[in-house]
């Protein structure tokens, strides 16, 4: 485990670079979904009001 | 003739699109996520090290993947945006915008496992290698893109503007790469190529075609959900935006 | 047709001549950033020799980039960019006189001054004879890819340095042949390749680029 | 004289079923009229209701969101020469050059325009305007007024059969709107045609047209 960790030498240019590509992944995918949540959330308020003048 | 036209036709209206594209999200999600393991495991367990380049030479295995991301993203971009200019069809224009940060997003990556990778095999983390040199290039030409983009306040304007500099951009980058690889030779810079891993063995050509499939895989589930976002921001007076938003509480 | 292509050239070159200040800021601007460069590099000049042609070419290069955002901005604020587009000549053809009249104001001076800040860094004649060849073909180049930039950014908030960063990525393939042409002379090599590639790029610019810069103006004004 | 020797002679102006957005709000739709030679559009409506962007899209400088608009059985975007060929736009701005004189502007205009410059014509037409004796002047030292008056001749001189005039009379004093509504009546009797916004109520003597917006 310890060797596969240390990937004959090279740890830090391996793992900097699957590590920091998997981050920035995740966090496009976090950046979509919280921009998804937001952008619903405020479609439906806009819909409420839009109902409630209409009343 | 006439069927399949109007077939194609219904795709390109938002609301089809939007729902379309709902449903294959999760599929392209599922492979992305099975490819990648698939992968990791036969780039970094499997696969033997390298004689030469012992272990850095894994690298490889996001490194190519995601400069060949970069490039078709770029193209694909610009497709989009020239079919949404010329034939001001919302959803390429649509599309156009939701590949760029995707399409930047790998070229950094290449460009951040390039200067990894170079440190060990040549010593530094920046060679002014003709490839190299050329994906920086094509990050500022994402970058201009989506500044463009959001510089401008109409968004009619906004998609037609960046079109106009998409195309521009995509008739530039060959020129481009030729002059980098032609100035690289002159000036007898490195003569190792990041991507000339020497005699590639059939395990590694196997990880390497699957990584390439998982970034494909990843770049289309991310687009399409974006581009989802994009419609739902554009039509939001539609009535079918309403219709979905009480559907999915 | 020439009639009304004459007129609009005639009209930017007067224009240009009732405020030379515009001109020649630019001129001046290429001069400070040269000669700013020994500062930073230091004053051995063999060191500063085989910089200089980069070193010129990126200071031109800047130059022309700065200049740009003048191209259309005043004819876009006074109107005179709209009525233009009711011109009842082909508008690639308009923007392409504007381009060349730009360029004979601010392209042309660089070219002209650029032996004197040759021979600051050490160059010898002939390489200095290749340095203002390469910006004759080249300062073309650079205005005719920098007006779609223009375009494309008229009328928005920080318009100069989004200038920079959509054209200036675009600026490499002329730079790397301009500069390695005088790279060439200097090593002793032929800059024949260097001049003809650069030359064909120049056609490929004339021909395609005010279409696109056309284009851009039309979804500016839209 | 009329417009019967540019060729372009007796052709309608018409708009099919045209609709217009800025940003996201829909300006107008489902907007059809037509109009024929001798004939003056008056376009009214509160601000932002869209007159502006219906006088851009009648000359081809906007492109409509839905619907076209027809020169005689021509769209408009695709006539030989442009829609400079025919028409006359004077929008928000005078695009008048300040450094260049009231004289140079109009000359240099009526050269881009592919005319032949007619140094007495521009000046009775400036005298007209009642500008005589600043025709040598750098429009930069001209009043708002003034500039206007210089824009207006421009336009007048280029003749096209077809002037779209965006809010003309703003700056305007009151013995000049007298000469321009003289102008347009002139105009109109040659059998041109006049799309006008305005703010003010001006009673022009000829075939005159109303719409309405927002």
């Amino acid at each position: 485990m310890m060797e596969f960790l240390a990937m004959g030498g090279y740890a830090p240019y391996v793992w900097g670079s699957y590590l920091v590509m998997a981050g920035l992944l995740v966090v496009e995918m976090v950046q979509l979904r919280y921009r998804r949540r937001s952008l619903m959330g405020w479609l439906r308020r806009m819909a409420r009001l839009t109902d409630q003048e209409a009343k | 003739m006439s069927e399949r036209s109007i077939q194609w036709f219904r795709f390109t209206a938002p609301a089809n699109f939007y729902d379309l594209a709902g449903r294959l999200v999760p599929w392209f999600a599922a492979l992305t996520v099975a490819l990648f393991a698939a992968g990791l495991y036969l780039g970094l367990v499997v696969a033997p090290p390298d004689y030469q380049q012992g272990d850095s030479y894994r690298i490889m295995y996001i490194h190519v993947p995601t400069a060949w991301m970069g490039m078709f993203l770029y193209v694909l971009m610009a497709i989009y945006a020239a079919i949404g200019l010329i034939w001001r069809i919302k959803m390429a224009e649509i599309m156009a915008k939701a590949i760029a940060p995707t399409g930047a997003l790998m070229t950094f990556f290449a460009l951040w496992t390039g200067a990894l990778w170079g440190r060990p095999t040549w010593g530094v983390f920046w060679v002014w290698d003709a490839r190299l040199t050329s994906m920086l290039i094509l990050l500022f030409l994402y970058l201009g893109y989506m500044a463009l983009h959001a510089a401008i306040d109409d968004r009619q304007r906004a998609s037609n503007a960046s079109a106009v500099l998409a195309m521009v951009g995509v008739v530039n980058v060959p020129i481009i790469y030729f002059s980098v690889q032609w100035w690289n030779t002159l000036h007898q810079g490195a003569s190792i190529t990041v991507t000339d891993a020497p005699t590639m063995a059939t395990i590694m050509f196997v990880t390497l075609l699957i990584m390439t499939l998982a970034a494909w895989m990843y770049s289309i589930a991310v687009v399409l959900a974006r581009a989802r976002i994009e419609v739902l921001e554009r039509e939001r007076k539609a009535s079918w935006v309403k219709e979905r938003l009480e559907a999915e509480t | 047709m020439f009639r009304s292509l004459f007129a609009l050239l005639r009209r930017d070159l007067t224009l240009a001549l009732r405020r030379p200040q515009d001109a020649l800021t630019v001129v001046g601007f290429f001069v400070v950033v040269v000669a700013l460069f020994p500062l930073g590099i230091g004053p051995d000049p063999e060191f500063l020799r085989s910089l200089a042609p980069g070193v010129l070419w990126v200071a031109a290069l800047l130059a022309v980039m700065l200049s740009l955002e003048r191209l259309f901005s005043d004819d876009y604020r006074d109107g005179t960019l709209e009525q233009m587009l009711l011109v009842p000549e082909p508008l690639g053809l308009l923007v392409l006189t504007k381009t060349f009249a730009h360029w004979l104001i601010t392209g042309l001076p660089l070219v002209l001054i650029s032996p004197l800040l040759a021979v600051q860094l050490n160059l010898r004649a002939d390489e200095i004879v290749m340095l203002m060849l390469a910006l004759l073909l080249g300062t073309p180049i650079l205005s005719l890819i920098g007006s779609i930039g223009a375009a494309l950014t008229l009328g928005l908030r920080g318009g100069g340095v989004l200038i920079a960063l959509l054209i200036l990525p675009l600026y490499a393939p002329p730079l790397i042949l301009g500069a390695g042409a005088v790279d060439a002379v200097m090593h002793g090599a032929s800059a024949q390749a260097h001049l003809s590639l650069l030359g064909a790029m120049m056609v490929f610019a004339l021909f395609a680029t005010p279409w696109a810069t056309a284009a851009a103006v039309r979804i500016m004004l839209d | 004289m009329t417009f019967e020797s540019s060729g372009l002679a007796d052709r309608k102006l018409r708009a099919v079923d045209l609709a217009a957005e800025r940003g996201e709000r829909r300006l107008f739709e489902h907007l059809h009229f037509s109009l024929s030679p001798g004939q003056l559009l008056q376009v009214s409506g509160r601000n932002g209701s869209g007159k502006t962007s219906l006088l851009r899209i009648l000359s081809g400088l906007s492109r409509a969101s839905e619907g076209d608009v027809f020169w005689g059985e021509e769209r408009i975007q695709s006539i030989d020469g442009g829609t400079g060929s025919c028409l006359g736009y004077l929008g928000h701005h005078n695009a008048l050059k300040e450094d260049l004189t009231a004289e140079e502007n109009i000359l240099i205009a009526v050269r881009l325009g592919g005319g032949s410059p007619d140094r007495d014509a521009a000046l009775s037409m400036l005298e007209r305007l009642g500008l005589a004796g600043y025709e040598d002047l750098p429009t930069r030292f001209l009043s708002q007024g003034q500039k206007r008056r210089v824009a207006l001749a421009r336009l007048l001189l280029q003749r096209r059969p077809l002037m779209i005039l965006d809010e003309p009379y703003a700056a305007l004093d009151v013995q000049v709107i007298d000469v321009l509504r003289s102008s347009i009546e002139g105009h109109l009797a040659q059998r041109g045609m006049i799309v006008i916004t305005t703010h003010q109520a001006v009673d022009i003597d000829g075939d005159c047209h109303s719409l309405h917006l927002g």
